[in-house]
């Protein structure tokens, strides 16, 4: 099956002003509904190759070379939830501002639409009647909203920058389960950012491993993990610590 | 969805939301009084007979005597305390002039309106001024601008504000003739007319710390991880700088201006002399050749009770901005 | 150079006074900063030898004159040669600027750490007592006292060990409170290290380079206010000279002789502009680590 | 089995807040306890009260047969040493390696000011960090190497408790990988009695002998690693433990 890639990335490369190259020459292809992941250790480039193909590398870098060919739109989903949020706007204001500018819409639609997808995304409904500032929502809270934003733009591609890493495991896996459930509901793709060889694999077909700027292996996830090809990729997988299988077999995940 | 629909985690309940202003009150109460104390003190803790600096070195000691009985200074120290904090409670007033022999708080207040409105100008122009630069030096990062910008407090952190004031006159007064010499015409245009140029003065002294904070702050707002996120939804990039970032990095200058009025009410009396304003200042300083103690201690007592009223001000401001701040009390 | 060694309070040992000197080549603010400087200490301590003038030296057949070669700077209303008198007015106003920031920046940055590094109680009674003295403008102040004592540097000295060190202990409790929530404060609480002697082996160091850069800031207001002093009469007497009372002397000939109060001015400006570029340039430094 | 530490119904409150809330805890000599739960569970505090930087508000610490009180002597400060989880905090930036060691072993007269060298030379190799680390600033030295040093400082003073509160969470998973193993090793070769915490599931299944669960200020279930991981008591625990990500297979 042979569709139209909707996003393509072609050697691309990404330097700091200083000249140091930061991303060497990677190349992926994303198709409709698809998932991605990258994975890697900090300093792989994995976050920077995300902000490149949403269009806003931090101040100071560049890119070099390559191409970032996309038929469609991409926003994205922060690690850290809080951080992602204006401390000083409360959350059902800021998230109605996107869909104004957004979706193009008078300010009462907007509001009702925001309402409606903080709803959706299982956010308490008393925030209908009264609005609160991140800092009074807990962690997976704010990540909820920062992923209603995203989805406010309608996105063909969704961008998750180790969107779980700063929550506890039980609100990891709610948020996990939320964007799954809403990935098959409104069929974007997904480019899925992480350390954890666990969480990519459970999510994404296909895997690109990163080191240090380079693409070191990528492939079809069940391929990469049984055999992989570098030493580097067999480290990751080792350093998901394993458990013994709990007796009475597990509440959820698959 | 599991219990994702629990309860909004209840950091900042109803019941407390209104302690940090009660203890924001609180202490500012009890700062006016170690103001006012500290006022009493004030002409105690300098060396010399205060009766003696009145009279000069060669007065009877009948006079002294009779000058102290003025100043109240025959009596124990606590009972001058207690004196002096019944006066201040019952007439706001900290004694009759040696001189003039009216109260000091009436010759305040006689002489407060224009020194209050020089500062409200001032503050408003170096505000506005700091916000422009400010945002300009932050949104052209180590561009030309940026770096001119910079390089203004560098500049004008070492400019004695008495002497800014002088070069204004010559340049504006004598130079252009756009602005009186000195002292100020009556009437209301008038008014604001001769007080542009000590205004100016005194804001001048003011932008420095402001700009350099602000662009501080607006720069670490800009970078934060909120203004990429809002950048990515789509929002307008002039939308993000009015509505997001100025009122983020406003909040740390807010403080700073609370900090910084205490500078600009002493810059002003300095700025009043130079421009032959008949304000506070002006008065500060015929009392203190006429050795006018109550008038001395009454100017020291209002200056301070204003800053504190200020830094009070500017707390419940940035509380009010500032979800924040009612959490962490 | 030695401004600089002085300042540096990680004491550099030999081989770590080379890459200090490197960094220091690599910082141009601080570069520019230093030579501004030692220019200008330079030539307030070579003067007597430098100029054929006595400071107080009067001519009253020369007086009034524009710049020229006999007179770098013009002469006074009295005849006086403006640029001798500007360097002994230098000697003047550094040497109190110097001296009377020592005992603040002692008493501060100590105050700071304690209110600081213990919090609590200690931290509200020394706050209060900040809040306090701050609520007064410190000019107001100043020339309160400055009166009171007499003109002269008395009333300098006294005002500012009485206010200055406001400055110090506010940024410098800021940063203790911060360094305290660090985990290795922790450890070295862990160890059973006694309060005092994690507050001078551990906080002391990390908060010094901060409260230098803040001295640096501090140092061109408090020259500013001697020199403010000086103008309104107030502060160091005549004969001495001193930058601010040669700027009230040359106000009366504003228009005929303006450099005569523009000079001095401009003095305490390139002072305020070398001290601004040192603190940036050490400020930069320590970020740098 | 002697205990190492008893705790008994410890209380912290943070004005209305209950960060703990009549905590019982035992741990047996020379066993590694892993104490699990999410943030805010109270298991940081509970570090810090064993620790002695926070004082309870009720209840008493046992180290050994001898009661913590909140004023402790030298002694029993050298007894029980603490690795925090932020390698970029956790030693002071302005010492070198030499002078966090040196400080640690002087204070407390482990050694002679002679022998302070050598003994910090062992001390790194302890902890697989080569001799020449001793004259470097913290921040010329990786997460990973920081978090040795770290130890080798917590070791110095020979402890008869080696409190460990999320060492290796702020560190990338091959350096965490490494970690963990020195920790195995320090474990079978020193004997060390370790109170061990971690938010990491597997990480605690790695280092432990017994499991702690704490949820919301309570100690939720206590129970031998082996009866944990496959037969947990609490119904939170299996909530935990469910909600790991696994590999595929």
């Amino acid at each position: 099956m042979t569709t139209q890639p909707i996003l393509e990335v072609e050697s691309l490369t990404l330097a700091a002003k200083s000249q140091e190259k930061l991303v060497h020459n990677i190349s992926f292809s994303l198709e409709r509904g698809e998932s991605l992941g990258l994975v890697g250790e900090s300093g792989s480039g994995k976050s920077l190759t995300l902000r490149a193909i949403l269009g806003l590398l931090p101040r100071g870098v560049e890119q070099t070379g390559g191409t970032i060919r996309s038929k469609v739109s991409s926003s994205m989903v922060f690690q850290d939830p809080r951080g992602a949020l204006d401390p000083l706007c409360p959350v059902v204001k800021q998230l109605t501002e996107v869909v104004y500018y957004r979706q193009k819409t008078t300010h009462k639609a907007a509001r009702t639409i925001a309402l409606e997808l903080l709803e959706r995304l299982g956010l308490p409904d008393s925030l209908r009647t009264k609005d609160r500032y991140p800092g009074q929502l807990s962690g997976g809270q704010c990540q909820r909203v920062v992923i209603a934003m995203a989805l406010a733009c309608k996105p063909g591609i969704l961008l998750c920058d180790e969107p779980t890493t700063a929550l506890d495991v039980t609100v990891q896996q709610q948020i996990m389960d939320t964007i799954t459930s809403l990935q098959r509901e409104l069929g974007f793709a997904m480019v899925f950012v992480t350390h954890n060889l666990a969480i990519a694999a459970n999510l994404c077909s296909r895997l690109v491993v990163m080191k240090q700027g380079r693409m070191i292996e990528h492939g079809e996830t069940h391929r990469l993990l049984r055999q992989p090809a570098e030493a580097y990729t067999q480290m990751l997988i080792d350093s998901v610590l394993p458990l013994p299988e709990l007796e009475g077999g597990r509440t959820s995940w698959n | 969805m599991m219990n994702s629909k629990r309860t909004l985690t209840g950091a900042a309940g109803h019941n407390g939301s209104y302690k940090w202003l009660i203890l924001a009150l609180v202490r500012a109460l009890i700062v006016i009084l170690c103001v006012m104390t500290a006022v009493f003190f004030l002409i105690r803790i300098v060396p010399g007979d205060p009766a003696k600096m009145i009279l000069g070195e060669y007065s009877t000691p009948e006079a002294l005597k009779n000058m102290h009985h003025t100043l109240g200074l025959d009596l124990s120290l606590w009972e001058q305390f207690i004196r002096f904090v019944k006066m201040l409670f019952t007439q706001g007033d900290t004694g009759n002039s040696i001189i003039v022999g009216t109260s000091s708080r009436e010759l305040i207040v006689e002489r407060a309106p224009v020194t209050l409105l020089l500062i409200g100008i001032a503050s408003i122009l170096a505000i506005v001024t700091a916000l422009l630069l400010a945002t300009v030096a932050a949104t052209h990062k180590d561009k030309l601008l940026d770096h001119l910008i910079r390089i203004i407090p560098a500049i004008t952190l070492g400019m004695p504000v008495f002497w800014v004031g002088i070069l204004f006159i010559l340049l504006f007064s004598v130079r252009l003739g756009w602005f009186p010499v000195g002292g100020i015409s009556e009437g209301g245009l008038g008014t604001l007319h001769s007080l542009v140029l000590p205004a100016v003065t005194i804001a001048f002294s003011q932008i420095p710390t402001l700009v350099r904070s602000l662009r501080a702050q607006m720069l670490e707002v800009l970078e934060s991880e909120f203004v990429v996120t809002l950048r990515a939804a789509g929002i307008p990039s002039r939308v993000i700088l009015f509505k997001h970032v100025l009122r983020n990095s406003a909040l740390p200058t807010l403080m700073l201006l609370g900090v910084n009025i205490s500078y600009l009410i002493g810059g002003t009396l300095v700025v009043e002399q130079v421009f032959g304003i008949k304000g506070i200042g002006s008065l500060l300083f015929t009392s203190i050749s006429n050795r006018d103690f109550p008038v001395i201690q009454g100017i020291a007592l209002y200056c301070a009770l204003a800053v504190v009223i200020i830094s009070l001000l500017i707390e419940i401001i940035s509380g009010w901005l500032d979800p924040r701040t009612k959490e962490n009390q | 150079m030695n401004t600089t060694t002085h300042l540096d309070p990680s004491l550099p040992e030999s081989g770590k006074t080379l890459s200090t000197l490197r960094q220091i080549g690599k910082t141009p603010s601080l570069l520019i900063g230093i030579i501004m400087f030692a220019i200008l200490i330079l030539l307030a301590l070579f003067i007597p030898y430098l100029s054929p003038y006595q400071p107080s030296e009067q001519n009253l057949s020369a007086f009034l004159q524009p710049p020229s070669s006999a007179h770098w700077l013009g002469t006074d209303q009295l005849g006086r040669d403006l640029f001798t008198r500007l360097l002994y007015a230098a000697r003047t106003d550094l040497t109190i600027m110097i001296l009377a920031e020592i005992i603040p920046f002692c008493t501060g940055v100590m105050l700071g750490m304690i209110s600081g590094y213990y919090g609590k109680w200690t931290d509200r009674i020394i706050s209060l007592i900040t809040d306090t003295f701050i609520a007064f403008p410190f000019y107001l102040i100043v020339i309160i006292v400055a009166f009171a004592s007499g003109a002269g540097e008395r009333g300098i000295y006294i005002t500012f060990i009485l206010v200055g060190w406001i400055v110090f202990a506010r940024v410098v409790r800021g940063l203790s409170a911060s360094f305290r929530k660090q985990e290795w404060i922790a450890s070295a609480q862990t160890l059973g290290l006694p309060g005092i002697r994690i507050i001078l082996r551990h906080l002391l160091p990390n908060v010094l380079p901060q409260a230098v850069v803040v001295l640096m800031t501090d140092m061109i207001g408090l020259l500013v206010a001697i020199v403010t002093l000086g103008y309104l009469g107030i502060g160091i007497a005549p004969p001495t000279p001193d930058w601010g009372t040669m700027i009230s002397d040359g106000q009366p000939f504003i228009t005929t002789a303006w450099w005569l109060s523009a000079v001095p001015g401009f003095a305490v400006v390139y002072t305020g502009i070398a001290l601004s570029l040192l603190g940036d340039g050490l400020a930069d430094i320590w970020r740098k680590k | 089995m002697e205990l190492a530490l008893q705790v008994q119904d410890l209380t912290v409150r943070y004005g209305g807040f209950t960060a703990l809330d009549h905590i019982r805890l035992e741990l047996e000599q020379h066993t590694t306890l892993g104490l699990v739960g999410e943030s805010g569970s109270g298991k940081s505090t509970l570090a810090r009260v064993i620790a002695g930087l926070i004082a309870p508000d009720e209840g008493q610490i046992l180290l050994g047969s001898e009661e913590l009180r909140k004023k402790r002597s030298k002694e029993q400060h050298k007894q029980i040493q603490m690795i925090f989880q932020n390698p970029d905090a956790s030693l002071n930036p302005r010492h070198t390696v030499r002078q966090i060691l040196a400080e640690a072993l002087l204070f407390h007269r482990i050694v002679d000011r002679s022998q302070v060298g050598r003994r910090s030379t062992e001390l790194l190799d302890r902890v697989q960090l080569e001799a020449r680390s001793l004259d470097k600033y913290p921040h010329e030295f990786s997460g990973g190497q920081r978090q040795r040093i770290a130890i080798a400082r917590a070791l110095s003073v020979e402890p008869s408790l080696l409190i460990a509160d999320e060492p290796t969470s702020a560190l990338d998973v091959s350096v965490q990988r490494s970690v963990l193993e020195l920790f195995h090793t320090l474990r079978t070769e020193l004997h060390l009695t370790m109170l061990f915490i971690s938010h990491d599931l597997g990480v605690i299944h790695a280092v432990s002998d017994t499991v702690a669960v704490m949820r919301q200020g309570k100690l939720v279930e206590v129970n031998t690693k082996d009866e944990f991981f496959i037969r947990p008591k609490h119904e939170y625990s299996r909530e935990l433990l469910s909600a790991v990500p696994k590999m595929p297979r």
